[in-house]
């Protein structure tokens, strides 16, 4: 029940899906109908996951009185507002400037903001990694940053004061030795997805099982 | 009003995150533990209202959509995850969707990553009329292609002509590769600050356009 | 010794100073204002000539599918192409594949219909237009001319009249987005009974015209991440949905292979891309100025330059400093 | 590992089913690709299955209008490879096609009655050819084994309709049970099954296979030993990402091998973790390491710990410990996101080797560009494999090396092909292409 069920379902699951693929018959496409009608029900549930653990972490700390716990309400509080607020005022999850509400005011101005923000902090620290860290230490290592260096030129305007060769040559990396590497990459890649979906349906990796107790 | 009060939010927490860059301090903390909050939130709220009531609690209330149970109970199991002694049967919705997705998923992704990548590596690389760099460029890339599998192959040694020297284009072909994946990095991560200094110059202190 | 003190000394700047010289990079040309010009590359003019060809007859799908974290390089793209089909009358579907980019994708039709900002498109919402859509009229100029009759009149600086229903339909995000596609090909309504804004699909006269993706002429993505590989795997293997993308700069090298072997009609990668679309809308007479892509490359060559400077000069301090004999490896490759 | 036999039962389902298609009279495997998308009808297959719709005479509705001609004979074919709900319509254009502006195809079940009955299933307009495929419309599907009836009126500029007789279509929907214009796929598919689950069973019975040492490998025993020399710890990073992470697994059987080596030089290691389930797993790991290297008192339970969940806070947490402790050697393997950047910025100046390893590709330029050496992408998976001898990882190793290897010889013969066809001036690479490639289909 608790490792062979799952074993099972995943197996048959998959076993089905992929042979519907080849099956155009109209009972296979009622299967086929049906899952992709459950399937995002399913998946909507799994929020619970994501909900739950991040519950249970904050929750913990605050009971604890770990360092840093007043933070955790600041996770807490939006956690479960938001859709509080969603229910009490339906109308405002539209948003847009018709309605201007809490909700689409928490996500627009302070979700927003933060989250692009924290990205851009990128750019800060690739500037000093680029001073402290990246070198050319062997011929490969040149190579990638002399390649880099053509490219990052060639993709802004002013690369095209250099001349137009400048750009070009950039464009000439990317559109065939960059797409050989990616291609060869995309294939390897493939080919480890392909196996992996093999494996995980077949059963022999169970790592997935993992974390739910024995 | 609401606009104008936004923006000044929205440029509050912009500043509170820069602050990290020169130490690390409360605000920056605050703002890093709602962005947690505030995401999963809104991502309940929506999926509640544009999954949840039309696919599943409208056709039930509607009566005779009865089958959605079956989908609705699996779905619901996720929250033994939380329950000691019946977690397992947390992995009953979860061997459904990932058995299901991987099955619809092998033959398609064989189609789109392997099998049409295939057919593509497969073109003549002289047609005429080409022009030259287009012609030595689509040598590159087949001679790349076949080079950089190569390197990742594992079954024989590195060695001679076809291993030995071919590994070596490979890895040189898969430099190039990484070099633009780098110089685009580096433009991907300096457009994100363009793109919130765009905001705080112009949207709210309009000193630009 | 003390040369290589003085090496270490340089290399161990406090990094506090190196953010400052960025900062200061990404802000100077803003104030200044360069307007470097910016040439097209076949990849994004591929996806400009295609849109273009299109009219009030076709219909288009933009999905958002990015979260906040990347909106800087994505959102430009979907405005741009959003503007683009508003210009030519081609109806337009806007889905998100993640919840995150439900919000983005309101923020950009926003954005494309805000009085307060130039070139706008002045929206008419799918209610107040009832009574002309009852009386079965959907022709978009037959629209125009008897919604303009009733006593409408374009706002000063509008570029035009767009019908919720007619020229867009938000139907925003649905959980298992592939799945979703693949629904899509057989009926969009199945999968979207109603819009995000509770709007039934059915008495949409886009939809009427356009039931499932068999009869849309383009998906165009602007993605962070692989989601825009769905719109390639469920939609375009299926039924030949056509498909273009518009990436983050980290994501684009890596679909250079999708688009040599034809899979979609052109790519734009990252801002850059972006910049390009919109010189073209400029240059078309589609819009009057560029936007907010454009001028964000004047900083990106400053930002680009400053980095190069920056590796150069580590570069010549690691090697004059002798730091590459310490960690030599015999291993290495 | 009994699981093994489950592969065969599923493989021949899937050989199975082509032998179903040719039982049904299918010719599938070299036809010129049949795109189903394009709604030309060719002459051919038209006249296979041609069936001549008598006009119902009883039902003639109205005369049409001597101003406008109406369309002759109406052909309803059933369309191949579908769930029965697709028929392809053509119609013959009538013989004066002056002042018609397009054609409305009417349809309804036969034997229904009424002029409610029937619904516009295709406006086509006058230039376009006169057939296309029915059943697209979500609003009006067909159904599979129902008989239907067509009407086409010809249609003035002014929406005025012309009717031309009912036709009763002699075919009746059905689906099929196997989709011909998937075979290559699941020749691909059934060979890539066969490859993986073949090396698979090789590696499960113990048959030894080659696998060559990678370069990364040793430089890993390097790097222990430099550390030890200098008598400083060694910082491991399994990565960010979940237990379900293949790179996450590979990583964790390389730390194996690495605190074994460990133990027995008895260096310092330090293991800090992201996510509590890796943190349980690592910690075992290199507990079992320092028991197999008969060490087992020298095994510090404070050498592998959790440190946070928050990206950024781990990497600072990291970044700390490189700073205070000074380790000789930091390797980085596992799944990485933009912080690669930042461990490895520290790493570099706090003067360590470092050897990182990911698949995560946009992240390898930052690696190798900062690090001493660095596993790009499936060399990570094959260092787990040859240093785990593990059967799983070889076996999958082995099987995508093969699938590599056919890959490879596709592109070879294109490449001759190519040059045998400037110099020869024949056409033998069309020739191939088109026999592999495919055509897209639902």
């Amino acid at each position: 029940m608790k490792r062979t069920v799952p074993l099972m379902i995943v197996m048959v699951g998959g076993i089905l899906m992929m042979v519907q693929y080849f099956i155009p018959h109209q009972y296979s496409q009622a299967v086929f109908t049906n899952y992709t009608q459950w399937a995002p029900i399913v998946g909507a549930f799994a929020l619970i996951l994501g909900v739950g653990s991040l519950t249970r972490v904050h929750s913990h700390k605050i009971r604890r009185k770990t360092k840093n716990w007043q933070y955790s309400w600041a996770v807490l509080i939006p956690l479960y507002g938001m859709p509080f607020l969603a229910i009490i005022w339906p109308q405002s999850l539209a948003g847009g400037m018709d309605s201007p509400s809490i909700f689409h005011f928490f996500f627009m101005h302070i979700q927003v903001p933060i989250q692009s923000t924290m990205f851009s902090l990128l750019a800060f620290y690739i500037a000093s990694a680029a001073f402290r860290a990246f070198r050319a230490k062997s011929a490969l290592a040149t190579i990638l940053l002399l390649a880099a260096v053509i490219v990052m030129i060639g993709q802004v305007p002013i690369g095209e004061i250099f001349g137009r060769w400048l750009p070009e040559t950039g464009l000439w990396i990317l559109r065939y030795p960059n797409l050989a590497a990616k291609r060869a990459i995309m294939l390897g890649v493939g080919f480890g997805i392909l196996a992996t979906n093999l494996k995980i349906i077949f059963g022999v990796e169970r790592n997935w099982l993992g974390g739910a107790g024995k | 009003m609401y606009e104008t009060i936004g923006i000044w939010v929205g440029a509050f927490f912009t500043l509170a995150i820069y602050s990290f860059l020169y130490k690390e301090n409360p605000i920056y903390r605050l703002a890093e533990h709602l962005v947690v909050g505030i995401s999963l939130g809104y991502t309940m709220a929506i999926t509640y209202d544009i999954t949840l009531k039309p696919r599943l609690i409208e056709p039930l209330l509607s009566g005779n959509h009865w089958i959605l149970l079956v989908p609705a109970v699996l779905g619901i199991l996720y929250i033994t995850r939380f329950i000691p002694g019946i977690a397992w049967l947390s992995r009953y919705p979860i061997a459904f969707l990932m058995g299901t997705a991987m099955g619809v998923s092998f033959p398609l992704t064989l189609k789109t990553d392997v099998l049409r990548q295939l057919e593509a590596a497969m073109q003549p690389f002289y047609m005429s009329g080409m022009p030259w760099h287009e012609i030595f460029g689509n040598i590159v890339m087949i001679f790349g292609t076949l080079a950089a599998l190569i390197y990742f192959f594992f079954s024989k040694p590195h060695k001679g002509l076809f291993f030995g020297t071919g590994s070596k284009i490979g890895i040189w072909v898969i430099m190039l590769g990484f070099g633009a994946t780098f110089g685009f990095t580096v433009m991907g991560r300096i457009s994100l600050l363009i793109g919130r200094i765009q905001y705080l110059l112009g949207d709210w202190l309009h000193l630009i356009e | 010794m003390s040369a290589v003190s003085k090496w270490e000394k340089m290399l161990n700047l406090d990094r506090r100073w190196i953010f400052l010289a960025i900062g200061i990079a990404s802000i100077v040309p803003f104030l200044i204002g360069f307007g470097m010009p910016i040439s097209t590359t076949a990849e994004v003019e591929s996806i400009f000539d295609y849109v273009n060809g299109l009219d009030k007859d076709n219909a288009i799908f933009i999905g958002f599918d990015y979260a906040p974290g990347t909106q800087a390089e994505n959102t430009p793209m979907g405005v741009a192409v959003l503007r683009h089909a508003f210009h030519n009358n081609v109806p337009v579907f806007i889905t998100a594949y993640q919840p995150l980019g439900h919000g983005m994708a309101l923020g950009a039709l926003e954005y494309v219909t805000n009085p307060a900002i130039p070139g706008f498109y002045q929206s008419v919402s799918f209610e107040e237009w009832a009574d002309l859509r009852e009386a079965g009229i959907t022709d978009k100029d037959e629209l125009i001319a008897s919604w303009e009759s009733d006593g409408n009149a374009l706002p000063e600086g509008a570029k035009g009249w767009v019908f919720e229903g007619r020229d867009f339909a938000m139907l925003g995000y649905a959980p298992v987005f592939s799945l979703v596609i693949l629904g899509m090909t057989a009926s969009i309504e199945n999968q979207f009974p109603q819009d995000a804004n509770g709007n039934p699909l059915i008495e949409m006269p886009m939809l009427r015209e356009h039931k499932s993706l068999r009869e849309v002429d383009l998906a165009f993505t602007t993605s962070g991440s692989s989601a825009c590989r769905s719109w390639i795997v469920y939609g375009r293997e299926k039924i030949g949905l056509p498909v273009a993308f518009g990436v983050t700069a980290v994501m684009a090298t890596d679909y250079y292979p999708y688009i040599q072997s034809g899979q979609i009609i052109g790519q734009m990668g990252g801002l850059r891309g972006a910049a390009e679309y919109e010189v073209l809308l400029f240059e078309n007479g589609i819009t009057e100025t560029t936007d907010k892509a454009f001028t964000g490359m004047d900083v990106q060559s400053a930002a680009h330059l400053l980095i190069i400077l920056l590796i150069v000069m580590g570069n010549i301090a690691f090697f004059a400093g002798g730091f590459h004999k310490k960690t030599a490896l015999k291993g290495r490759g | 590992m009994r699981k093994n036999w489950i592969g065969i039962p599923a493989l021949m389902i899937l050989l199975l089913l082509p032998a179903l298609s040719v039982a049904q009279g299918v010719d599938e495997n070299l036809t010129p690709v049949d795109d189903n998308l394009s709604t030309v009808v060719t002459e051919d297959s038209i006249a296979a299955t041609l069936t001549e719709l008598q006009p119902v005479a009883e039902e003639q509705l109205e005369e049409p209008d001597p101003g406008l001609d109406v369309s002759g004979a109406i052909t309803v074919l059933d369309k191949d490879n579908d769930a029965g709900d697709q028929l392809l319509v053509s119609f013959e254009l009538p013989a004066d096609t002056e002042g018609i502006y397009a054609y409305n195809v009417y349809r309804r079940i036969a034997g229904e009655e009424g002029e409610d009955a029937w619904n516009l299933v295709e406006v086509i307009p006058a230039d376009k050819l006169p057939e296309f495929i029915d059943g697209y419309d979500p609003d009006y599907p067909i159904s599979p084994g129902v008989l239907y009836e067509y009407r086409i009126a010809s249609v003035t500029v002014d929406d005025e309709e012309f009717f031309g007789s009912i036709c009763k279509a002699e075919v009746v929907p059905e689906g099929e049970i196997y989709h011909t214009g998937k075979t290559r796929v699941l020749i691909a598919g059934g060979l890539f099954m066969f490859l993986i689950f073949y090396y698979f069973g090789k590696a499960q019975k113990g048959t030894k296979m080659y696998l060559r040492p990678i370069a990364g490998i040793q430089a890993i025993d390097e790097a222990i030993g430099r550390a030890t020399e200098m008598g400083k710890p060694i910082l491991y990073v399994p990565g960010l990402s979940y237990i379900e992470d293949v790179a996450t697994i590979a990583s964790l059987t390389i730390l194996g091998r690495v605190a074994k080596k460990i133990a027995q030089y008895q260096t310092p290691l330090m293991v800090p973790n992201r996510d509590p389930i890796v943190y349980t797993i690592a910690d075992e790991v290199v507990k079992q390491a320092y028991l197999e290297a008969g060490r087992p008192d020298a095994y510090d339970p404070d050498s592998v710990f959790f440190l946070t969940t928050s990206q950024f806070a781990f990497v600072a947490g990291v970044n700390g410990l490189m700073m205070r402790e000074k380790p000789a050697t930091n390797f980085y393997l596992g799944m990485f996101w933009a912080e690669s950047l930042l461990l490895a910025e520290t790493g570099s100046l706090s003067g360590a080797i470092q050897i990182a390893g990911t698949d995560a590709v946009t992240q390898l330029p930052f690696f190798i560009t900062t690090c001493d050496y660095t596993l790009i992408g499936e060399e990570l998976y094959a260092a787990s494999a040859y240093l785990g001898r593990e059967p799983k990882q070889i076996g999958a190793v082995k099987g995508q090396d093969a699938c590599k290897a056919i890959i490879m010889g596709f592109i070879t013969l294109a490449l001759a092909l190519a040059i045998i066809d400037i110099a020869a001036g024949t056409h033998t690479l069309d020739w191939v292409r088109q026999v592999i490639t495919m055509p897209i289909v639902d």
